[in-house]
């Protein structure tokens, strides 16, 4: 297992791509001791500079320092993507693993609402669900792990039904030991080196989600240095300071990038198995 | 990326003549199917050495002129029938590929098409030109494929477990209709099997195979009178007393291939295996009418 | 999904049960649906009345309007009504408008299917062709272009990308239209962004799906007929790497009509994901619900439409 | 992909040879140089007194606007710009000029009873609907009974709260009952659109909203309303004011401020309504683009709750005051599209008084907050809604950081506008989710009474009403309740004076400045006016080609 795993790390692109993400991660981390600028101290004497020695990627509209406001959007953007992602996978594994495990009636219900998300597409229920909750960090978190939780369930319960029917699970199941236990035991690890595959995309679906968010001005809520929001406020500015717009969609573009290209490494490796 | 190489088959001499039909017998993972992908150059690995045809080497041959020769001089059998056809396309149009890309019209190729299933044994061939695999049956699936490989003909016909995956009785039609054919048609057969008794049923001469090498090579008869190699002699007993009975599993595993045993392949199996058995690797060597690889093939 | 497979000939479901249950279950998911959506859109606060009554009219007004819009009832009684006139396909009045929701939706939806469908139709047409030519040439410096170019499509911010090809084409050279319908002209920008994505994600699952088919078995035996590796890409493996592509552009363009609601923001392109957005920010219910309703019986319908498809392409397939 | 180019290459080629043949034939055209005379001053002569037609002129107008119409109801109207577009095809009694000045349109004259409760208009005679009927007093009867009618949706109804009844004097004349002195009546009717009983017999209630075919006395006739993409007028050749210059103008929708920018930047549109306001330096030094600006009625102002917590002393609220620098708002936020409020009332509003500004002076407001008790600063939430005002999001983002620096935490909360409507208007002084917000009030009535009694009388407290600041001033309710029936206007003046001094000093409200109204065009448009009500007029209009 482990020897599949390092076999990810001889790629020039996954070093490159791994690189990429831990430098967004210590940005994260050491967002206040990196940047050059408190990111929401403005100055409207100074809005939509362009780049310059004194602020390297221009100033806002309101005239605070970008750079800053990318380096702690980094802390929001990948705390969004992670602990969304962690939670969506959470609930797909948890609604997939017993939806194909015990079938029947429990399936039925789970598969019906699975459908009913997915025929309801993502941003328009997190539109709604912003609109009732009111825009915060955790409806923000919450709306793209509601989004990506379907899709999950689905992965899930594919991969459960196949190895519900291997010997192994079978004679444990034979044996009396408890559904728990052989949920825990015999399915999940089973099923996990595709879900962690599908966990490294879905880190990248889910920055395009929030960003997305943010673009239709519904994600985190100002002043927060969001960077979809970055992006959907500096479009209004897009012939006036395109600055604006270019390293907020160059964040995403490089972070997105990363994942998926890991995840798509990663997949090719289970694959190859 | 991956360094490691591995010696599928390895030094591995035989003749097969004309109208001959000569079988390859070995466990799974022995390389014997390695083996028979090499000889018709479908093998994704590196072949060295020499396959010759009628004085042709296959190994010197362009892409090209191997192409010309696969289908028409040479030709497969497949273990896996359902697998082994373009499930999204008419059976018909599969056979008759094996006309068209050898230079036949398309009328040609259709009449000699519906020719060769009857040929194999098809009932209402007309009808099934036009259906799909998946609406056959494995023992039909397999008499198509049988059709294929004999359309135009070849010298050599290489049939790779050709009836492993069918069912028992399925297994015997497809032998009796394989052994008919041969005769019919004079063909030139490579049977790989781990089967010894359709070894048996079809072939005069075996080869034996343990992990990528030959053990032993001879006349079947003789072969089944006296077995000279160990493993001969396991497989032998390995050997139902009749169809309906499956075989029974050799005791042990075959080596990992990447990382071969020292010395003699087989001494970790082996019940006579001696110090010189771990230590240098035996060679083929004539005896009477065979060749056996064996330290102790006059001991035992 | 469920699909109906045939075993020897005979399907497993008689068609009539499938369709059946398919009709059955998709009834179901409808009602949940909507239901869902009843709950949702009225538990946003705000008031339609007021909405439409203007932020500086009477109390008087918005008690008026609120009892013409039939908001004054309870609630169950207000979701049996919905729930009623849905039987009989009535999807009811606009509270904004006040004219029939389904009229409001049909005046929009055919813009909506008409970027779906010419930029899934563009995204196909040159989607596939790379694809297969990377599979074909997998390790090539062409195979590490076109899969280079396939994950970065796929990462890009749509948004972004909108943005960018309005700055270069509308602004700076000026030579198509920024936003807006009614021309083929118009077209160009919003197709050219949507299918370059899906253009990215179809390179990768083509190439994906025949290099996976190139190790089957039967391309052995093509071979070993003599067949060349063109004749063996082109007559038998691209017709069995494209059943999964087919499945995952029927369920793309379903996701393509959600995404509707940023491109079509984007480009001003008048459809049906736009009247949604604004409807939720007008609270008018009837539409909200509405639209909702018919996004998910296309989204159904395309999952439809892509299992027939199955049976075109894929012969172990058969409903009869 | 290469294709795809090929596509590009041949269209880029198309593109070249279009514009070579343009400018070949340019040189051929005759620019007009005479302009059309001045639109603003006149009362009534204005429409006619154009009369120079430039030789050549573009027979379709297009615009692009940021909104669709809900119904082309004149009546029913809850956005200043579709009322906008349906005031070319229906018009009001009075109307206004490009200063904000009331003037006659198909009213000649009016007079108003000694004891204010009776306001007669005399019509302008020879005047005709679209559809040939006379404008008669029946037709401004039907027009106000329809308007009082509960059953027809009128969502600024609250504006005729005094009317009782409208009774024919004669075929020209009308009299406006009222149910109480109402000084601001007749300057209210600038509101109300005149529709023709026949075409509203022929139509119905049910097509008035979609199909208003021959419905005024305007320039301009329906012609038809695609949902979501346009609304199409076509010249009205017998239009009493005499015919516009051009035959056809299409509104197409364009909901996105950049794509409309855009439209504009390719020759595709020839006005857009409200461009991009980050561009407007940028549009200002395009060839080929000019910009309309007018300062306008709405005023935009910080709501400040004053029956809560700190926000209840006075001085407090002058530190808010103190504590934004209005003028850098203007200047980097709003990118000059604001004129500084010296008033809540509107410069040319009858009733205006002008006060001394509140200058930005961070280290006074944080005086006046020590004088007050609260040095060590407090925590706020201030509501903002997004994408209602020119950069709302990005002025509450200011706001907060200005309040800060006097040491007041400033929480936003941005609803969308619904819930805003319903956090601002449907809450009373103790549940307001919010303690400062930020909101804009355009007027249509040019009257003081129009902005000062509905927002700082304390009868008018919400939920329900709108003086959501629970502003409470006994003065100022009896000022204002005099001002309403005073028919003196000289009294009137002085009223509206004392209770604007009143309520600059106890600042309910932190004063911010009147939004600019900004239209950018083709320099081929000539002839475009902005009036402040956020509107503009085609009415003399005509375009090159």
């Amino acid at each position: 297992m482990m020897q599949q795993y390092t076999r990810l790390f001889k790629s020039k692109r996954v070093k490159i791509c791994l690189f990429i993400i831990l430098s967004f991660i210590f940005m994260a981390l050491f967002a206040d001791f990196i940047s050059p600028y408190n990111p929401l101290e403005t100055d409207l004497s100074k809005s939509c500079r362009p780049p310059s020695f004194e602020h390297l990627l221009g100033t806002d509209e309101l005239g605070r320092d970008i750079l800053s406001r990318i380096i702690h959007g980094s802390r929001l953007t990948l705390t969004i993507s992670f602990v969304a992602t962690a939670l969506g996978a959470a609930a797909g594994i948890f609604f997939g693993v017993i939806s194909g495990y015990f079938g029947g009636i429990v399936d039925t219900i789970i598969q019906r609402i699975t459908e009913i998300l997915l025929a309801l597409p993502g941003f328009l229920l997190a539109i709604m669900f912003v609109a009732i909750m009111g825009s915060n960090l955790w409806t923000v978190i919450i709306s793209v792990a509601i989004s990506m939780t379907p899709s999950f369930v689905r992965m899930v319960r594919g991969l459960t039904l196949q190895v519900r029917e291997l010997e192994y699970v079978l004679a444990a199941k034979q044996l009396g030991v408890n559904d728990i236990k052989i949920m825990f035991n015999h399915i999940i690890p089973n099923v996990s080196p595709t879900i962690i595959a599908q966990v490294t995309l879905n880190l990248g679906t889910s920055i395009l989600f929030a960003s997305g968010l943010g673009f239709l001005g519904i994600g985190v809520p100002p002043p927060a240095p969001e960077w979809g929001t970055m992006l959907g406020t500096g479009r209004a500015y897009i012939f006036y300071a395109p600055h604006l717009i270019i390293s907020p969609g160059l964040s995403v573009f490089l972070l997105v990038l990363s994942f998926n290209i890991i995840g798509d490494r990663l997949g090719e490796i289970i694959a190859s198995k | 990326m991956e360094s490691r190489i591995i010696r599928a088959v390895d030094g591995i001499d035989f003749t097969v003549r004309e109208g001959d039909c000569f079988a390859i017998v070995g466990e799974s993972g022995s390389g014997k199917s390695t083996l028979g992908l090499s000889l018709i150059r479908l093998c994704p690995g590196d072949v060295s050495g020499e396959i010759l045809i009628d004085g042709v080497n296959l190994l010197k041959l362009s892409e090209d002129e191997i192409r010309k020769f696969r289908g028409s001089k040479i030709s497969i059998i497949f273990q896996e029938p359902s697998s082994a056809l373009n499930p999204v396309m008419k059976v018909g149009d599969q056979l008759m590929e094996v006309f068209t890309v050898h230079g036949y019209s398309k009328s040609e190729a259709y009449q000699k098409s519906l020719q060769l299933l009857k040929t194999v044994g098809i009932p209402e061939a007309e009808k099934r030109m036009q259906t799909y695999p998946h609406q056959l049956s494995g023992g039909m699936k397999q008499r198509v494929i049988i059709a294929m490989a004999i359309a135009l003909n070849p010298r050599l016909v290489i049939a790779d477990e050709p009836t492993s995956a069918l069912d028992v009785t399925i297994q015997a039609q497809i032998l009796n209709l394989l052994k008919n054919l041969s005769q019919s048609y004079g063909l030139s057969t490579i049977l790989i099997t781990h089967d010894m008794g359709v070894a048996a049923e079809l072939c005069n001469r075996i080869g034996i195979m343990y992990a990528g090498k030959m053990v032993e090579i001879g006349p079947l008869n003789s072969i089944f009178a006296i077995p000279l190699h160990p493993y001969t002699r396991a497989l032998m007993s390995c050997i139902p007393r009749s169809l309906k009975e499956n075989l029974k599993p050799l005791p042990g595993h075959v080596p990992d291939l990447s990382n071969p045993p020292k010395g003699c392949r087989f001494h970790p199996r082996c019940p006579y295996a001696k110090e010189v058995c771990t230590l240098e690797e035996p060679n083929l060597e004539k005896i009477d009418d065979r060749l056996v690889s064996c330290h102790r093939v006059g001991e035992i | 999904m469920g699909l109906c497979y045939t075993v020897g000939g005979k399907p497993v479901l008689s068609a009539l049960k499938y369709f059946f249950y398919r009709l059955l279950t998709l009834a179901i998911t409808l009602i949940g649906l909507v239901t869902l959506i009843f709950i949702l859109i009225r538990s946003i606060p705000g008031d339609p009345a007021r909405v439409l009554a203007g932020m500086m009219a009477s109390e008087e007004d918005v008690n008026l309007i609120r009892e013409q819009l039939g908001l004054n009832q309870p609630i169950y009684i207000q979701y049996f009504i919905y729930l009623k006139n849905l039987f009989t396909l009535n999807l009811g009045i606009s509270f904004r408008t006040d004219s029939p929701v389904i009229n409001e939706i049909f005046a929009r939806l055919p813009n909506t299917l008409l970027l779906a469908v010419t930029s899934t139709c563009t995204a196909v047409i040159f989607g596939i062709p790379l694809g297969v030519i990377a599979a074909s040439k997998k390790g090539g410096k062409l195979d590490f272009l076109l899969s280079t170019f396939s994950i970065a499509g796929i990462s890009l911010p749509i948004y972004w990308l909108g943005l960018i090809l309005i700055l270069i084409f509308s602004v700076e050279l000026r030579i198509l239209p920024a936003g807006g319908s009614g021309t083929p002209m118009h077209l160009i920008l919003p197709t050219l962004t949507i299918a370059l994505y899906l253009m990215a994600f179809i390179v990768k699952i083509t190439k994906a799906s025949v290099i996976d088919s190139m190790e089957k078995n039967y391309v052995i035996t093509a071979k070993s007929k003599g067949l060349s590796e063109r004749t063996i890409l082109y007559k038998h493996v691209l017709k069995n790497a494209l059943i999964p592509v087919v499945t995952i552009i029927g369920l793309q363009f379903g996701a393509l009509l959600g995404g509707a609601v940023i491109t079509e923001t984007i480009f001003a392109w008048p459809g049906l994901g736009r009247l949604i957005v604004d409807s939720i920010n007008s609270r008018d219910y009837p539409m909200v619900q509405g639209s909702i309703f018919i996004f998910a019986l296309l989204y159904a319908l395309v999952n439809l439409a892509t299992d027939i498809l199955y049976t075109f392409i894929d012969p172990r397939v058969r409903l009869k | 992909m290469g294709k795809a180019l090929n596509k590009l290459a041949a269209v880029a080629a198309v593109i070249v040879v279009v514009a070579a043949a343009a400018v070949f034939l340019l040189p051929q055209l005759q620019p007009t140089t005479t302009t059309p005379s001045s639109t603003t001053t006149s009362l009534t002569s204005s429409p006619t007194t154009t009369s120079s037609t430039p030789p050549i002129t573009q027979k379709v107008l297009r615009i692009a606007i940021g909104i669709d119409a809900d119904t082309l109801d004149p009546h029913g109207q809850t956005t200043t710009l579709i009322s906008n577009i349906m005031s070319f095809i229906t018009e009001p009694l009075f109307y206004y000029n490009e200063k904000g000045e009331l003037i006659h349109y198909l009213a000649e004259s009016y007079s108003v009873s000694s004891d204010g409760l009776k306001v007669t208009v005399t019509l302008k005679k020879g005047i005709k609907f679209q559809d040939g009927y006379p404008l008669n007093a029946t037709a401004v009867k039907l027009t106000f009974d329809r308007l009082l009618n509960p059953k027809v949706k009128v969502p600024s109804r609250y504006l005729l709260d005094a009317l009782n009844s409208t009774e024919i004097v004669d075929q020209y004349t009308v009299r406006f009952n009222l149910k109480y002195a109402y000084a601001p009546f007749v300057r209210t009717l600038t509101t109300w659109y005149i529709i023709s009983p026949l075409a509203y017999q022929k139509l119905g209630e049910e097509n008035l909203g979609k199909t208003p075919i021959d419905l005024g006395t305007g320039p301009l006739k329906f012609k038809e309303w695609v949902k979501g993409d346009h609304i199409t007028l076509v010249r009205f050749d017998d239009y009493w004011g005499g015919p516009v210059k051009f035959e056809e103008v299409v509104f197409k929708i364009v909901p996105e401020a950049q794509t409309r920018e855009a439209m504009l930047l390719s020759g595709e549109v020839d006005i857009v309504y409200q461009p991009p306001p980050a561009d407007l330096p940028k549009l200002n030094a395009t060839a080929g683009v000019k910009l309309a600006i007018n300062p306008s009625t709405r005023v935009m102002t910080v709501n400040i709750n004053t029956q809560r917590g700190p926000l209840k002393d006075a001085r407090v609220r002058q530190a808010l005051n103190y504590a934004v620098d209005k003028e850098a708002l203007i200047k980097n936020v709003l990118f000059n599209l604001a004129t500084l409020a010296d008033s809540p009332v509107y410069p040319a509003f009858f009733g205006y008084s002008p006060q001394k500004v509140y200058e930005y002076n961070p280290e006074k407001a944080k005086q006046l907050l020590a004088e007050a008790g609260y040095s060590s600063g407090f925590k706020l939430t201030l509501m903002v809604p997004t994408g209602r005002y020119i950069f709302d999001r990005q002025v509450g983002e200011a706001l907060q950081s200005y309040l800060s620096k006097v040491g007041i935490t400033v929480e936003l909360y941005t609803p969308d506008w619904p819930t805003f409507v319903q956090s601002l208007i449907g809450q009373n002084y103790t549940s307001t989710p919010w303690d400062l917000c930020y909101v804009g009030y355009g007027m249509t009535t040019p009257d003081a009474d129009a902005v000062l009694y509905p927002v700082f009388h304390s009868s008018q407290w919400a939920p329900g009403k709108f003086n959501t600041m629970f502003y409470k001033n006994e003065r100022v309710d009896k000022l204002l309740d005099d001002a309403r029936r005073e028919v003196d206007e000289s009294k009137r003046l002085q009223m509206y004076a004392e209770a604007q001094k009143i309520i600059w000093e106890e600042c309910p409200w932190i004063f911010l400045y009147f939004q600019n109204f900004v239209l950018a065009h083709s320099d081929k448009v000539h002839g475009l006016v902005v009036y402040p009500y956020e509107t503009f007029d085609l009415r003399w209009v005509y375009a090159t080609q």
